[in-house]
């Protein structure tokens, strides 16, 4: 495996900084949110974003949670240093997430509501300001850019960082906007001191060029970059996102996005897409999910490539659609009827969503099959100022298309669209192509894609099905591997609770004793499982799969496949609230001293 | 993605190029249909159709869900896909869409088009995309052995209904006519001229073309066979008025074929072309 | 475990036959087979009749195959006795399903083509009659008669069985048909001699009341005996049947058929109708069964009781529809997004399908979720001459009710209906009970169902709808056991394999040395898995999980749920054939070598 | 099954026996609407039109899917059942078929109903049950922040769709008059007395109602505002003759309201009595 890297320091907390700010709908908690995060980037430094909404459309309250750093950060605040209260407008509706602490400073409008108790009861230092007071004398100023303001100054960010996020981010609605803005976030800033020691003190800002983007625009960009050239599908939070992110962009590629009417079209639309010769794809999640199952089945039958992304949300059912849960994995493994082999992979953070998304849709196309990318509403709608991780040569594992037949002229054998062959791949005719007339079929078939029901042709076609899975290469991809040395314990997790097991993985490893250390797993190629790989790895560890939902689905598919060894256990608990780094901390102590 | 080309005749090409007779529009499979199954007639009349339309058999596509009437594309020399039941409209959606280029024919039954596939079929009249629909009706379910469709007489008796349904049956052609379809017809497999003109006509038109096509199923509703009688050859002349399209739909009795409404209406034909790099789209997500 | 019984003496071969008879579409050997089953039947004895069918829709040839004995009997034939060719149209397409020795005795027509290669290179007795010369003489008489003729004689059976047969197979097209066949068949007698010694000879006719059914129609018989008041399906192939039975009948108990446009309809339907109070349930195969998974996630997180039936055949996508296989197990278990827990039954055989989905039933409505019951075109559409199996006691685990909701007035405490509980269950309130409104819902809620995305009612609700499940005692019924002395090998299976199991079990133990003997474990309920009570009986035993397909799911879920001893094993192969009795035995027998 | 009974109307109830206000229908739990969205009208109006007719909240339930509107049903104090996205009227007719004695009022989105439910639109018109089927229809899915819905104009410029989806919008009440619904009717959320008069117009009509309600998303579609000044109240007349209906819906701009079509037509509901025992069922198994 060359993904396999030292597990990195810890970052140390004077290299962190948690910033959160809630309001009622339309106070704009949401944009100062987006533009201290994109400032912190201009800094030179990086930062991750997740938002919150409670249970109104638009008009409700929301929160934005902010983690700042200048070291690569991909997880949630556990502790918020600084937090602005637009308003306390149900405030109680993001206490769960907003970990307010006697360390905590928090600001406020004099003029409206106190803090709710829940509020002082924890002890944090709560500094009223005349924020409402201070708008009367700045016409059409907006009490959010008076609070990035006073953020700003007391977070000691450089003045020109401010700057460009402001014209950046606002820059569209026009330059007397922008001049507005500025004024207000200079009353803001003036209606604070500067901190004694700034706490950016010792922040060294990188030189690199970094991305700022969510997962789901990762995705779409990762599909753009493996040729995708139609996307069809029918809105569904969270992955809505994907496809507005590829509208206006995919056009203009020479590909189009088709608006189904239903999730059912999508899926179809995508393996007519297939059929028709190009790279296709859709964006879904659970609910939609189930209804393109019973077309996956005929992409994996009729041997059409398609790509579908599925951002999970809590569940089951409607569930809880603006959250994250990582329990959906049972259905991408096995929501299909008969033994229909596919592939799943799933990447573990926001800035590898790129490449594992062009990876999956170039494996849906040298594959001919369905190819599932799994992500969750975290992964897909949060924000992140990243290092940009391609790895330099995708042209090997990554760079994957599709055998294509060539034409025929009489006299040549006739086309044998699923001809069985030693990998189990068969070239793929596309409209057009002389000579390669088939017809496609979900019904069992023999080699030339005729119906059949002789048991023959089904154990032979199933067989091929399976193997061009299971024969083909994966590479080293199929996982990243952070070997702690002489390590008793392994974590073993996939998708968005990577990034929250690699931090707390790297704290205890930082004040443990060596065989008291840790080692981390990240798998990334779910089905097929690379178990001969996995369970050489897992040897002599005491694995402990770590998973966001109640019922330890990957532990129970892991066992499945007999890929863990003995004593291997599950640390799973349901969504919506991610893990942080801190309670995984916690646990990885206890496991440890236990264990000796 | 390839640019559309208009569909030559035959008789606009050169003579060595014309595909010399309707069987070179035919696969070799022999069709699993039972004897005397009208579905037999509409392939016969469609490979004629293809003949004289003259488009080598590797530039259409026939795109079919389940029933027996989805069997066709095995039948053709075309390509085919045989998809799943009811979303044969939604995969030739997406291939029209990667592929303007190509002549695109839906195919499936009464069952596959108005039950299962209903959305579908709502909103492949609205998109009006130029795809040609032909909908082999025989008012039953016959590839799962004789249940009552949603083209089934309310009072026709069978296992699954044994009063009947008490359902007035569906209207395909004032449903299209709604939902905004441009080329509506009924034909009868039993009248292969007809059908022939009419499933011609429904190429060549520019749109979404739906032809709803008589075609009795003799093993589970075998008093389909006095259709024979019952039909008029192309009675009815086309109209691009809606109100008296709908009019023509609603006075008839079933047994009028023709074109009932044909229209030049706005066809959703998304374009796309490639003026930027796939570098310039990346520079978006650096700082 | 009640259902723990000895394992039968295996059925010696002077007390079975094999029967099969194949011709062209329209020939009618689907009929002759059915009045012969029937006529053992009346004769007293027991019979087994599957249907093979040919790719044509109704046109084309078919062939059934009789299996018969003076003992229940439910296995397919292995080496056919007697074959009745009506003509040899295609009859390659069978081959595979009539297995031909040099003992078998073929009748046939004289006048047309001679048997194939395939034929008479089995070495059996192939002897041509002047069928068709004969029905010249007979106006309006038809081959297939003539061919039951020829069979009825060749076998034995008596006179009164053959006419009972007939009147009640031909009774309702009226006195002259009858009189017309009985002729046919009697100039069929006319044709060959008696065997010398009776096939038929030292066959015990029974006393008991016997039924004639198929697995489907026992599925629609239980289910009405489990109170079923609204059916709503959308055809598919091979479950219709199940609800064709139901239709003239389900309007007779008060209760309605409802045919829906689709399977996404079917399924909602029949939440509409349980919300409205009563018993409700669909029929359908994998690909309208991926369909309906959203819907059963709804009736799963909304707490409504549903019950599907889907009846499995060869996949993956639209897959080998006419056929068996034991494909979909992932599917039903696995197919929900979110963590979704559902019940899955799978009866073992024809006749305990009565029971089984009365129970299922019953549990749909007791514990408020979704139930699935699995069987597959095997078990449903064979049909069977066997042992009516009703639990003396439906009452204890079978008799299930819903818990209902108490009318409230002015004063009482608010209707909670997914309030928290010891066993997770709440009294269900119904429209139309004043004072006990509520909104059922498909996200995640609270006690009184109002939509929350707090961590803590997520939790809360999802351990209630765990809980409820695995709180509830199912009895004896999960599985049943027939274990052998001493025996080291235990085979562990489900569905429509049982029987051929427990064929192969009972005559391996008939000559295998004690020791080698194996024991026979069917599963019945699939989920929740009762893993304590089978881990204790799997104790010791070297595992061997028989299915029928591809992948071995059910062997891999058990390993999933620990439920394995370490050395078992998977023996699983694909359909559309079903396993034999015969083919188990070698494997038993080389299981039991390899073992010492 | 229960028997169904005729709604009974509020004065012809006993005096004691009538509900104080429409407040009654009223459930305690605040709306999670945006302020000022369209749908706090509808519920008005339909709490309204509720108390007029008087049957108790618990012999009412109200079926939705999910959509901002779909959200409805908490908000009653009736029996509710809040499902998965574009199958309420399939719920529906569950629930009817099982329960003829309720009222069963069904409400939903344009996205809901006429985009992923566009097959249980078209069967439930079909069917024509005593159903009672609110549209809120603003051309928009609201829920998940404005994407364009069937009945969003082809030109309307959205994230999804930068130039417009090119297509021209679903026609819900022509499709539904073609599908066979026997009562068909557009309101407006910001006629609330017209609103009102429609809803319990529709609730008594015997066969299955769809009134197709324009009610603005203010936040996704702030422009929806002008309708308050662009809808005409009442200004439609019904009609049972389906081809003048048709004329009149063709012929609207859109901004008519009133009853367009109403009929007395079949109304599919199942008839079953208990005439046999389980027990004589089960003597057809016996040999
Ligand atoms: C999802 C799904 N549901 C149901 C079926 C079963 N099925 C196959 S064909 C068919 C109906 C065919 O009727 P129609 O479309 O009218 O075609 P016909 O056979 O009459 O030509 C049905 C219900 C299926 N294959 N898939
Ligand atoms: C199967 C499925 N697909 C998609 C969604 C996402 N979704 C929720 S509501 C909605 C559209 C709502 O629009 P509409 O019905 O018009 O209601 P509105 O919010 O505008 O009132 C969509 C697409 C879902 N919940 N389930
Ligand atoms: S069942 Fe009916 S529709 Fe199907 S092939 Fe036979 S005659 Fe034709
Ligand atoms: S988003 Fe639109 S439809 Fe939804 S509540 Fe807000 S205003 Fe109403
Ligand atoms: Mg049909
Ligand atoms: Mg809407």
């Amino acid at each position: 495996m060359t993904d396999t890297r030292p597990i990195p320091a810890p970052i140390p907390d004077s290299h962190r900084l948690s910033v959160s700010i809630s309001g009622a709908g339309g106070a704009g908690a949401v944009t100062v949110g987006l533009i201290l995060l994109e400032a912190f980037g201009k800094a030179g430094f990086y930062g991750a974003l997740t938002r919150s909404f409670g249970p109104q459309i638009r008009g409700g309250e929301s929160a934005v949670f902010l983690n700042l750093s200048d070291q690569p950060i991909e997880t949630l605040p556990e502790a918020t240093d600084i937090h602005l209260a637009l308003d306390w407008k149900n405030f109680e509706r993001f206490a769960d997430e907003i970990p307010l602490t006697a360390n905590t400073e928090i600001f406020y409008d004099d003029s409206r509501e106190k803090p709710p108790a829940l509020v002082t009861e924890s002890g944090a230092e709560c500094t009223p300001l005349p924020l409402l007071n201070t708008l009367k004398e700045i016409k059409g100023g907006r009490i959010n850019m008076l609070g990035l303001g006073v953020l700003a100054k007391r977070l000691g960010l450089a003045e020109h960082a401010i700057e460009q996020a402001l014209q950046k981010t606002l820059g569209r609605k026009g330059d007397e906007a922008v001049q507005l803005s500025r004024q207000t976030v200079e009353a803001g800033q003036a209606l604070v001191e500067a901190p004694k020691t700034s706490p950016l003190k010792g922040w060294q800002p990188s030189e690199q060029a970094r991305w700022h983007l969510s997962g789901n625009e990762a995705c779409a960009i990762g599909a753009l970059r493996g040729g995708l050239k139609l996307a069809a599908a029918y809105p569904i939070t969270p992955a809505t996102d994907i496809v507005e992110y590829l509208a206006p962009r995919l056009e203009k590629v020479g590909g189009q996005v088709l608006i189904a009417e239903d999730e059912l079209a999508a899926m179809n639309m995508v393996i007519g897409g297939a059929f028709g010769g190009v790279p296709a794809m859709t964006a879904t999640s659970g609910p939609g999910f189930a209804l393109m199952t019973e077309a996956m089945g005929l992409a994996v039958a009729s041997e059409t490539p398609a790509l579908v992304v599925t951002v999970m949300r809590g569940g089951p059912s409607t569930g809880i659609p603006t959250k994250s849960e990582q329990a959906d994995l049972n259905q991408v493994l096995y929501g299909l009827h008969g033994d229909a082999p596919h592939v799943v992979v799933a990447p573990l953070n926001v800035s590898e969503s790129v490449w594992v998304t062009q990876w999956a849709l170039g494996l849906a196309e040298h594959l001919q099959t369905l190819v599932v990318l799994a992500t969750d509403q975290h992964l897909g709608q949060s924000r992140m100022i990243c290092d940009p991780t391609l790895p330099e040569d995708m042209s090997q594992t990554r760079g994957l298309t599709r055998l294509r037949a060539e034409p025929r002229t009489t006299g040549d054998p006739a086309y044998q669209r699923y001809a069985l062959s030693a990998d189990g791949l068969s070239p793929m005719s596309e409209p057009g192509l002389p000579g390669a007339q088939y017809t496609a079929d979900g019904l069992e078939h023999t080699e030339t894609g005729l119906p059949s029901s002789s048991a023959q042709d089904h154990r032979d076609q199933l067989a091929k099905r399976a193997q061009k899975l299971t024969e083909f290469d994966y590479g080293d991809d199929w996982a990243t591997y952070l070997p702690a040395d002489k390590a008793k314990h392994l974590i073993l997790t996939w998708g968005s609770s990577f990034e929250a097991c690699k931090e707390a993985v790297a704290r205890h490893n930082a004040e443990a004793k060596k065989g008291k250390q840790v080692s981390l797993l990240g798998l990334r190629l779910l089905m097929p499982l690379q178990s001969k790989s996995l369970r050489q790895l897992c040897k002599g560890h005491q694995v402990t799969v770590v998973e966001q939902n109640a019922t330890g689905q990957l532990y129970h598919y892991l066992l499945s496949e007999q890929a863990l060894p003995k004593s291997s256990q599950s640390f799973a608990r349901p969504g919506p609230i991610l893990f942080t780094p801190g309670e995984l901390q916690t646990y990885l102590r206890s496991l440890t001293e236990e264990a000796t | 993605m390839k640019k559309a080309q208009a569909v030559e005749r035959i008789d606009q090409m050169p003579v060595e190029a014309r595909p010399a007779r309707p069987n070179d529009y035919l696969s070799d499979n022999h069709p699993v249909w039972c004897p005397g199954c009208g579905h037999f007639f509409v392939l016969r009349a469609l490979t004629k159709a293809l003949a004289w339309l003259g488009r080598p058999a590797e530039e259409l596509a026939m795109i079919t869900g389940i029933g027996c009437s989805s069997r066709l594309p095995a039948y053709l020399a075309s390509y085919g896909f045989h998809g799943v039941h009811g979303r044969a409209l939604a995969v030739a959606t997406g291939l029209k869409a990667a592929r303007p280029d190509l002549t695109v024919l839906v195919a499936g039954g009464d069952g596959d088009g108005y039950s299962i596939g209903g959305n579908h079929f709502l909103h492949a009249c609205r998109r009006n995309m130029d795809l040609t629909y032909l909908v082999m009706d025989n008012e039953v379910y016959g590839m799962t052995k004789g249940q009552p469709s949603p083209t089934s007489a309310p009072d026709w008796h069978s296992k699954l209904a044994p009063h009947g349904t008490g359902i007035n049956a569906f209207n395909p052609m004032g449903v299209a006519l709604a939902a905004g379809a441009s080329f509506i017809a009924r034909g009868f497999a039993g009248d292969p001229k007809g059908l022939t003109k009419l499933i011609s006509d429904g190429i060549e038109h520019k749109g979404f073309s739906v032809i709803e096509i008589k075609s009795p199923c003799v093993t589970f509703r075998p008093e389909q066979k006095a259709w024979q009688k019952q039909m008029r050859s192309l009675n009815v002349s086309p109209t691009p008025n809606k109100l008296e399209a709908a009019q023509a739909i609603h006075a008839s009795d079933g047994f009028d074929t023709g074109i009932f409404y044909q229209a030049d209406l706005p066809i959703f034909d998304p374009q796309s072309e490639a003026t930027t790099t796939l570098d310039e789209l990346e520079q978006e997500l650096v700082l």
